[in-house]
């Protein structure tokens, strides 16, 4: 189900980056998505079971907020003459369970303020995160998973 | 590398450059591009794909040996250059129809598979070095 | 634009490059049927061999053949101009390509199959014809680039301790040259808008305000490097006693003949005055060449290197006669470059079955061999006998010419180094000869084995060809004219090219 | 039979001499001789002909580009030549018939022999320059064959190649000698250049090609210095001494400057060098015949000497001089060759040739007695033989004119005494007296041994008593060839009293008288040389070990086995040629002006610069890498900014990928980062670098100030759209304009993987021949 | 103001600016000390790369610019990718070292 | 185009700009690895985004803007993936991790300060 | 504009020299890529340079506009980096190899293919 979903998808960033929407074109998208998927077979297979796709678009949108803030909370650090930090880091127990969330959330969280992802522990239990600010480790434990995980798993379970 | 990050991200980016790679492909005769880019677009794929799940998978990917791919790239050129012997025009003539499909004209044509040449010999050659290089990194 | 239909016929004009190519692409497609290799290599390079025969045959008889790729008129597109000139060296080119074929049967094990050995040979033969056949600059720089790379790879294949510390030198000193090559085909484009060869001879004639002689020095520079000149020379004694020897009789009889090429085609045909203002210092450049050539062949007790150095010995007496230029001077370098690919790859195979038979490739240690193998020790004379320019060698007739023509134009000590470098030739193969031959065996006799008929009929076909020469040179004699003659007035292959008048 | 018939019948006798051999044996001697025998009748059926004045040409073309014509040229010199050749050629193919009967190698032998008459045939008989000398290097090759028969002796080896130096070295002379003949009179045939001998002397080349001319006759025939191959020569069987090294190879020198004495001739430069060269070998020849003990030796010597004679009677130029030279030409091959087959025979059945052990042989063999005394006789110059005729006419020509012919008269004089002495050494000396005990059982030799001294012995007779027919026939149109005017000898073997019989008296006198002091002589002439010590014999030791040191030396220094010493000279060369011609020829570009860039574009020029001086300083090489993507980054821009969006493209790409390999490949070696030159090896670099670097920039300048000629690019312009159906200009060139560029560049793509894939896979001595394999 | 003299300040300021930061990021990428700091200077400057293409594109308005751009991004992330692959394997191979890496790593803490 | 169009990305380009600077910036001032990282990655996408959405705006063709998105969107795609490894790989090979000189003593124990039972097993 | 890239073409064929003048095979590799840039920057150059005006036919006309940069010697830098791409990565591979089998980047330490003490040859006959 998912590889033709995945098949579709490809057709569909086909057209819109070739900017025509003929009927060959979609077949050739088609093809062309199907070989690709076909060249990395066995490798995408079920991983996403739904998507619920109003709570992946607020995902989405808190996403873009917290990168603009982020971006902003960096620059504020850098032109300051002295600069406050106080980083380390810390690791963070994951509620999510697969792979495919659990890149999401570590996506998420490198890209937003004052965190980045170093690593995931080999079980795929914890995940070792650097913070520029980790004078209160468990609070911004807190703010990852009000923010990401929560929504995450809104996003993707049933 | 063992990484569960990215390992599950590769399979997507990979897809994702191989379509790209067609992209520059196809439309390098109009626009940057061509087969050589589009060549490397695909090897920096399937690199990706080497590193990200070892290179015997890479290998499984490609289904041929990568030179094997070279190979028929560059006997796929060769060849589009000496279909013109049949028209009576030099070598490497570039020879033009353009179908009709669903109402759309579609052009084909001996230089499009001339560059489709190139983009195997770059994607098979190319690969072929950085997986065997890899080969030998892995511990 | 474009041009009116074209002949079958006129595909010969290209068939000596396309056809490798299409082997060499079929080869890696195959790469694992390792038994198919050999056959697609033979039949190649003999097709080759055939397609390049009929290419010399037409433009005896029909003048210089052009074929423009894609049909674009030059000089626009890419001419392919088959001259005498090109056509005579891409017949001795092919001829020795298919004894190396045959005799690389026996020699190249499976390991060297399956690692490209026949895709590497069969580009490196697309490389030397398009060299030799292209009338384009910029696409010469490309078919250089297209042997020399084949070459690396035959270079190392075998990744042997002596071969890739050869191979370093030689990568690294040929890359240098044919990358200032192409800053100078570059420069020129700069200079005179124009990279088709015939169209530039005759920019070159009419501009004056290129800066023609540096120009020509450059070339100059970076083709005398390819051709192993001093002292421009070291890649070659570093590097051609590494590979198999096969590879080394591939080498040492075709890419510095390709050097040697290129400096006839490009200073003697499109910038020969450039060529003029160099004329003194080439004239040296051929003496120092040619004497450190037989020099070094005389120090060296491993075959193999003695071998290289009589290549650079050579090269030294084509640049005399490109020093010399004129009609008589050229011919001189390109009957010289002609016999020299047939004596050379003769004598690199036959260092293989002395070392076959002898069981050892140094001086020091073989003897015997007049005994044990009679019909080597003929050949072996022959080839004696063409290097050093003696009867009824092929190389007499052209050191002959050569020394005539130097004669002619008052470069006397010219020709006195000729000579003397044919004689120091002829005494460091007389002392093979009476070491390796008439010497007793220095050991007991290891395993010998008897020599496969697939190393003994090259041997004996190049041997045949180099008699040949020797015996009724006319034939190739009047073709180096012909080609010479093409080169001091390029007006039939300025035609060939621009037929309906000049640009 | 035609005279090209005969030109090329030896070589093909020698084709099937193999064949026949090991068909028939030592008897294929006599099927192999029919050849010689034909030839000698052939050309004695001209002698009518020749000996009225006639000079027989004809030919066939062989290289007609180069003017070379397989031609001949038959008058009295090269027909007297030519009957010697072939006659004595006969009778020495069966006396080797004899000599070598059993040896495994009989028929290469034969081979060789047929091969050498060959090239000796057409040596004397060809007309154009190149086929002369073409057959000249024959018998050098030809030689080297026959001298190193014996391959197995270190002595034999050394002797052939000694040989094949010289005497090939020579022929080189005598190209180059000829090739200014050639270019000084526009003649290429001996024929052309007899008639315009005037304008060769006096050509400005004359003395140039004299010289070089004399450099290959003067080495053929065993002049002073170049004597010392011939003795060595005798490592040779005997019939190959016999026939190379007395009547025909060495003379090939002598044939040279007889047949050019007409043309080059009668210059004072001729007139001196040749009779000082000729005078000089005589006695050098004959003082080392005196301290032999070896028959051959001996022989060799004498020939020697002769051969000086020879030269100096050809020098001389005189009518009698050349008279003496016609006679004493004859008469020395005949005897000559008779006494080297004599001693071959003696070593044959004795199994020695030391003159001091031999004795006594006459009754054990009564014909080979007959004929090496008769032989002996005639070299002594004893009435009735043809060596009388010669030396009375030698002691004619020479008088005592003046003190430089006195002094050439004392030479000859003292030469033909020990001359004599030899004769009766050799051709008395082991006959007469007790049988000593000796190595092998004599008696007397084979029908094929005896036959060939026999005739020639009788013929030297025959020439003496009956004269007058010989000088029709023989000596006086070979004379008159030397001379290049009619000349009729009359001398016979009734001696007039005369200056000349008083020499020859005196001469026989002091021979007789030194024989029989011979053993003294021997070691008060061996203890001479011992003081003299060096010799060119050894010199050629001593020069072929100093010229593989030399080369050694020479090559060493050259080709050092150091990339940066052929790195460096590769730069400066570069440098020198791009500077050199522009300074020469004022081809500096104009004063730029200042490029009017906007302050971003300054900003990534200045990024290329750094990064590319950056890869210099970097103090490790992962930073060196680094920078090295920086500079690729800042080209790529470059590119961008310039209106070049696929170069652009490209160069992302490829730089990024480059940093990666280069990162991944060099990191994993473990080396010391830092470039550890001395400081001043870093100057010299650093100017070798900066003058390479500006040459380039100058070069590029001036050519953009050439004003650009755009009619390509016009072109495709203009039809990649409309024709070519691509918007891409760029792209329309790569794959259709000059689509066959971009076919070369992947081949090198794929070639170069392969490559790679080769060189990662395959660990050394893996790749095994095939043959080994199985 | 006119929209298109507004873009085309806009344009070279941005130009400009990027050069500026280009300099900067390459600042570090000299100074290192460590391979994962210049790895990171590359990243940033194929990014800066990226963007400056895009400002090309608006500059000349021609639509190949982004497809430019998208290369670079994805062949810029093989190369950290490759990198990280690297360091990662030599971290691993505690017997070898970088010497670099040992060497720099006591300045390291004395940096601000 | 309308000159609105232009406005906006004559803005988001300006604004992008100096994200790409501060980025810089923070690549030169900040004390190590993990800490310019933050910049290079948040500050440093943020501007190359914001770029490559101005183009996406001033752009002629929608296919243009749609290829702009597709930039985007790999480019947000790629970037943590790439500063997750390179992050876990310069940790795995000992890449130190800077603190204040004036924190205290148990705060510079240089690696994970633990606040879970379930993680106290190190990663690799 | 010619003259700051001649200036910037001089700059990069030293450096690159200048690196090819060095003992250590890294460094020799390194300054053949710069050569590679060099050569390419001089074709460039040679072709005469104009600014961002791509050799493009804009969709609806029949040629790229006027003052568009010079195609040819871009397509011909096209096929050069590509070549000299392949030579670099052998070239590295090569050192690499070279590194394996001789334990040296320092190609003065690399003499097996032409030792530094060979036995002479044969002084006799
Ligand atoms: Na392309
Ligand atoms: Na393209």
């Amino acid at each position: 189900m998912t590889r033709y979903l995945g098949v579709a998808l490809l057709a569909l960033v086909w057209m819109a980056v070739t900017g025509s929407a003929s009927i060959p074109n979609l077949l050739f998208g088609l093809a062309l998505g199907a070989l690709a998927l076909s060249l990395v077979r066995g490798r995408v297979a079920s991983r996403v079971e739904t998507v619920r796709p109003v709570r992946a678009a607020v995902l989405a949108a808190i996403f873009v907020r917290e990168l603009v803030l982020s971006g902003c909370r960096v620059a504020r650090i850098v032109m300051s003459p002295r600069m406050q930090l106080n980083p380390a880091i810390f690791a963070y127990p994951l509620k999510v369970d697969r792979d495919f969330e659990i890149t999401l959330l570590a996506n998420l969280i490198t890209l937003t303020p004052g965190t980045l992802s170093v690593d995931v522990s080999d079980d795929g239990k914890v995940l070792f995160v650097h913070a520029l600010d980790a004078r209160d480790p468990e609070q911004a434990c807190r703010d990852i998973e009000q923010a990401f995980e929560r929504r995450i798993l809104e996003a993707f379970r049933r | 590398m063992r990484t569960l990050i990215f390992r599950t991200a590769a399979p997507y980016l990979t897809s994702l450059m191989l379509l790209f790679s067609v992209f520059v492909l196809l439309r390098g005769h109009n626009e940057p591009g061509g087969g050589f880019i589009g060549g490397l677009i695909a090897v920096a794929a399937f690199a990706i794909q080497g590193i990200a799940f070892g290179v015997p998978e890479a290998r499984r990917a490609m289904r041929f040996h990568p030179m094997a791919i070279s190979g028929f790239g560059l006997f796929l050129s060769a060849i589009a250059g000496m279909v013109s012997i049949v028209f009576r025009v030099p070598f490497l003539s570039g020879l033009w129809w353009s179908p009709s499909l669903f109402g759309v004209t579609v052009d084909l044509s001996t230089v499009m598979l001339f560059d489709i040449g190139v983009y195997l010999v770059v994607v098979g050659s190319l690969t072929s070095v950085a997986l065997s290089l890899e080969e030998r990194e892995e511990p | 634009m474009t041009t009116t239909p074209v002949a079958a016929a006129d595909w010969l004009v290209v068939a000596p490059v396309a056809l490798p190519i299409l082997c060499g692409a079929v080869l890696l497609m195959v790469r694992h049927r390792i038994w198919l290799h050999a056959w697609i290599a033979m039949a190649g390079t003999s097709l080759m061999l055939a397609s390049s025969l009929g290419l010399l045959l037409r433009s005896l008889s029909a003048g210089p053949r052009t074929m423009v790729m894609g049909g674009w008129l030059p000089p626009f597109g890419i001419a392919f101009t088959a001259d005498v000139l090109g056509a005579a060296f891409s017949v001795a080119a092919g001829a020795v390509a298919v004894a190396c074929c045959a005799f690389s049967l026996s020699d190249i094990g499976s390991t060297g199959r399956r690692y490209g050995f026949y895709a590497f040979f069969m580009l490196l033969m697309a490389g030397v014809n398009g060299s030799l056949l292209t009338g384009d600059l910029f696409n010469l720089y490309v078919w250089f680039e297209v042997f020399v790379i084949s070459s690396f790879g035959l270079l190392v294949l075998g990744s042997e301790r002596e071969q890739i510390d050869g191979a370093v030198k030689y990568a690294i000193l040929n890359l240098t040259a044919t990358t200032l090559f192409l800053a100078a085909a570059a420069l020129l484009y700069g200079a005179v808008g124009t990279l088709n060869m015939a169209d530039l001879t005759l920019a070159l004639r009419a501009q004056t305000a290129a800066p023609i002689h540096a120009l020509a020095g450059l070339f100059l520079f970076a083709f005398a490097m390819k051709a192993a000149a001093f002292p421009l020379n070291f890649w070659l004694p570093a590097s051609y006693h590494t590979p198999r020897i096969v590879v080394a009789a591939l080498f040492g009889a075709l890419l510095t003949k390709i050097g040697i090429y290129a400096l006839l085609r490009v200073l003697a045909m499109i910038m020969p005055g450039g060529l003029e203002s160099f004329g003194g210092l080439v004239a040296w450049a051929a003496a120092a060449t040619m004497i450190l050539g037989g020099l070094g062949a005389l120090a060296q007790s491993d075959l193999r290197r003695l071998c290289g150095f009589l290549v650079i010995s050579g090269i030294g007496v084509m640049l005399a006669g490109l020093a010399v230029g004129g009609t008589d001077g050229l011919s001189g370098t390109i009957l010289y470059a002609i016999q020299s690919m047939l004596a050379m790859a003769a004598l690199y195979l036959a260092c293989d079955a002395i070392r076959d038979r002898g069981g050892d490739i140094s001086l020091n240690r073989l003897g015997g061999l007049y005994a044990s193998a009679p019909l080597l020790a003929a050949v072996m004379l022959l080839l004696l006998l063409a290097i050093g320019g003696l009867p009824p060698g092929s190389g007499l007739w052209a050191k002959v010419v050569v020394v005539k023509a130097a004669l002619d134009h008052g470069f006397g000590w010219l020709a006195f180094c000729v000579l003397a470098s044919g004689a120091l030739s002829m005494i460091a193969l007389a002392r093979v000869f009476l070491l390796a031959f008439w010497r007793p065996a220095q050991a007991p006799a290891a395993s010998v084995t008897p020599p496969s008929p697939t190393m003994l009929l090259p041997l004996l076909g190049l041997s045949a060809a180099i008699l040949w020469i020797g015996l009724l040179p006319e034939t190739v004699l009047s073709i180096s004219r012909l080609a010479a003659g093409g080169l001091v007035d390029p007006a039939a292959y300025v035609g060939s090219v621009f037929p309906g008048g000049l640009r | 039979m035609s005279t090209l018939v005969a030109l090329l019948l030896p070589f093909a006798a020698a084709a099937i001499a193999p064949v026949a051999t090991r068909l028939q044996g030592h008897r294929a001697a006599w099927l192999l001789a029919a050849a010689p025998a034909a030839i000698f009748l052939h050309f004695l059926s001209m002698l009518p002909a020749v000996a009225a004045g006639d000079t027989l040409n004809g030919g066939v073309d062989w290289v007609p580009s180069l003017d070379v014509r397989l031609s001949w040229m038959i008058d009295g010199l090269s027909l007297a030549f030519a009957l010697l050749i072939s006659g004595i050629g006969m009778l020495i193919v069966l006396y080797a018939g004899g000599y070598l009967k059993g040896h495994p190698h009989q028929g290469r032998f034969f081979a060789f022999i047929l091969l050498f008459m060959g090239s000796m045939q057409g040596l004397v008989l060809s007309d154009s320059f190149l086929t002369l000398f073409v057959f000249w290097e024959l018998t050098s090759v030809t030689s080297f064959l026959l001298i190193g028969f014996d391959h197995g002796r270190e002595a034999a080896r050394r002797a052939a190649l000694q040989a094949l130096v010289v005497t090939g070295i020579g022929g080189l002379a005598l190209l180059a000698g000829l090739l200014i003949i050639w270019g000084a009179t526009g003649k290429s045939d001996m024929s052309g250049l007899l008639a315009s001998g005037e304008a060769l002397r006096e050509s400005p080349l004359y003395v140039s090609a004299l010289l070089l001319v004399l450099g290959g006759a003067f080495t053929k025939s065993a002049q002073f210095p170049f004597h010392f191959w011939l003795p060595n020569a005798m490592e040779a069987p005997t019939p190959v001494s016999a026939y190379l090294h007395s009547a025909t190879m060495v003379k090939a020198g002598v044939y040279l400057l007889m047949r050019l004495n007409p043309a080059m001739g009668g210059t004072p430069l001729w007139e001196t060098l040749l009779p000082l060269f000729g005078a000089a070998t005589l006695l050098c020849g004959a003082l080392l015949a005196l301290r032999q003990t070896d028959l051959k030796l001996m022989l060799a010597y004498t020939t020697v000497a002769s051969l000086g004679l020879l030269v100096m009677l050809t020098g001389l130029g005189s009518d009698k001089a050349v008279e003496a030279a016609a006679l004493y030409l004859v008469a020395h091959s005949l005897f000559k060759g008779a006494l080297f087959m004599v001693a071959g025979s003696i070593d044959h059945e004795a199994g020695t040739r030391d003159i001091r052990g031999l004795a006594g042989l006459r009754s054990a063999m009564p014909v080979t007695f007959a004929a090496g005394l008769l032989a002996a006789l005639s070299m002594c110059g004893l009435p009735l033989l043809v060596g009388f005729l010669a030396k009375e006419e030698i002691y004619a020509a020479l008088g005592f004119a003046d003190g430089w012919t006195a002094a050439l008269t004392v030479a000859v004089l003292l030469g033909n005494a020990a001359m004599l002495v030899i004769a009766l050494n050799v051709g008395l000396k082991p006959f007469v007296g007790a049988l000593p005990r000796l190595p092998g059982q004599p008696h007397e030799a084979p029908l094929l041994l005896w036959l060939g001294p026999a005739v020639l012995a009788v013929a030297g007779l025959l020439a003496g008593v009956v004269s007058t027919p010989f000088h029709r026939w023989i000596s006086s149109p070979l004379a008159t060839a030397i001379a290049g005017e009619p000349i009729a000898i009359h001398i016979s073997t009734i001696p007039h009293l005369g200056v000349p019989l008083l020499l020859s008296a005196l001469t026989i006198g002091l021979g007789i008288c030194a024989w029989l002091a011979s053993g003294r002589l021997r070691e008060g002439v061996a203890s001479l040389l011992a003081a003299i010590g060096w010799g060119p014999d050894r010199g050629f030791d001593q020069a072929m070990r100093g010229l593989i040191r030399l080369s050694r030396i020479v090559t060493g220094v050259v080709q050092c086995g150091r990339l940066v010493v052929y790195m460096t000279v590769t730069f400066i060369v570069a440098a020198i040629s791009v500077l050199g011609p522009m300074a020469a020829s004022g081809e500096w570009p104009a004063w730029p002006a200042l490029p009017d860039l906007y302050f971003y574009e300054w900003l990534v020029f200045l990024l290329a610069a750094v990064g590319a001086l950056a890869v210099l300083l970097a103090r490790s090489r992962l930073t060196a890498i680094v920078c090295l993507g920086i500079q690729g980054f800042a080209i790529a821009l470059l590119f961008m900014l310039f209106g070049a969006p696929d170069l652009s493209f490209t160069q992302f790409m490829v730089e990024t990928l480059s940093v990666v390999i280069l990162a991944l490949v060099m990191t994993r070696l473990r080396l010391l980062p830092t470039d550890r030159r001395p400081g001043p090896h870093k100057i010299v670099d650093g100017a070798i670098a900066v003058a390479a670097g500006v040459a380039f920039g100058l070069l590029l300048l001036k050519v953009t100030q050439v004003p650009f000629d755009g009619r390509l690019t016009d072109f495709f312009n203009a039809y990649s759209r409309t024709i070519a159906h691509g918007r891409n200009v760029v792209n329309v060139i790569i794959v259709d304009f000059r689509g066959l560029d971009t076919l070369g560049e992947i081949a090198v793509v794929m070639i170069a993987g392969l490559a790679i894939l080769a060189l990662i896979r395959i660990r050394g001595r893996r790749i095994v021949a095939a043959r080994r394999e199985a | 103001m006119n929209g298109e003299t507004f873009l085309s300040g806009c344009i070279a300021v941005t130009l400009g600016v990027l050069c500026i930061s280009m300099a900067l990021t390459t600042c570090r990428l000299l100074r290192g000390p460590t391979l994962p700091d210049r790895v990171l200077a590359l990243d940033m400057l194929t990014a800066i790369a990226i963007g400056f293409i895009a400002v090309l594109g608006i500059k000349t308005s021609s639509g190949f610019y982004v497809d430019i751009s998208i290369a670079l991004g994805l062949v810029g992330f093989l190369a950290t990718v490759a990198f990280a692959r690297f360091i990662l394997a030599r971290g691993r191979r505690e017997a070898d070292p970088d010497p670099e890496w040992e060497a720099r790593r006591l300045a390291e803490h004395d940096q601000p | 185009m309308s000159s609105a169009w232009d406005f906006v990305a004559g803005i988001l380009m300006i604004v992008g700009a100096l994200f790409t600077l501060t980025a810089a910036l923070g690549m030169l001032r900040l004390p190590d690895l993990f800490t310019r990282m933050h910049a290079a990655s948040k500050a440093g996408t943020l501007g190359s985004c914001m770029l490559l959405l101005a183009l996406a705006v001033s752009a002629s063709d929608a296919s243009i803007s749609w290829r702009a998105a597709a930039g985007i969107l790999f480019f947000i795609l790629t970037v943590p993936i790439s500063s997750h490894l390179l992050a876990k790989a310069a940790r795995s090979a000992g890449a130190p991790v800077w603190q204040r000189p004036d924190a205290t003593q148990d705060s510079r124990t240089d690696e994970v300060e633990v606040h879970s039972t379930r993680n106290a097993g190190s990663a690799d | 504009m010619e003259t700051a890239f001649a200036g910037l073409v001089a700059i990069f064929f030293a450096a690159a020299f200048y690196l090819m003048l060095s003992r250590h095979l890294i460094r020799i590799v390194l300054g053949v890529a710069i050569l590679g840039n060099a050569v390419n920057l001089l074709i460039f150059t040679a072709g005469r340079v104009v600014r961002e005006t791509a050799a493009i036919v804009p969709e609806g006309a029949d040629m790229p506009p006027a003052g568009a940069a010079n195609a040819l010697p871009q397509a011909l830098i096209l096929t050069a980096i590509v070549i000299s791409f392949s030579f670099l990565a052998f070239l590295l591979v090569l050192a690499y190899r070279a590194y394996q089998e001789l334990g040296t980047d320092d190609t003065d330490g690399m003499r097996v293919a032409e030792p530094a003490e060979e036995p002479p040859p044969p002084m006799g006959y």
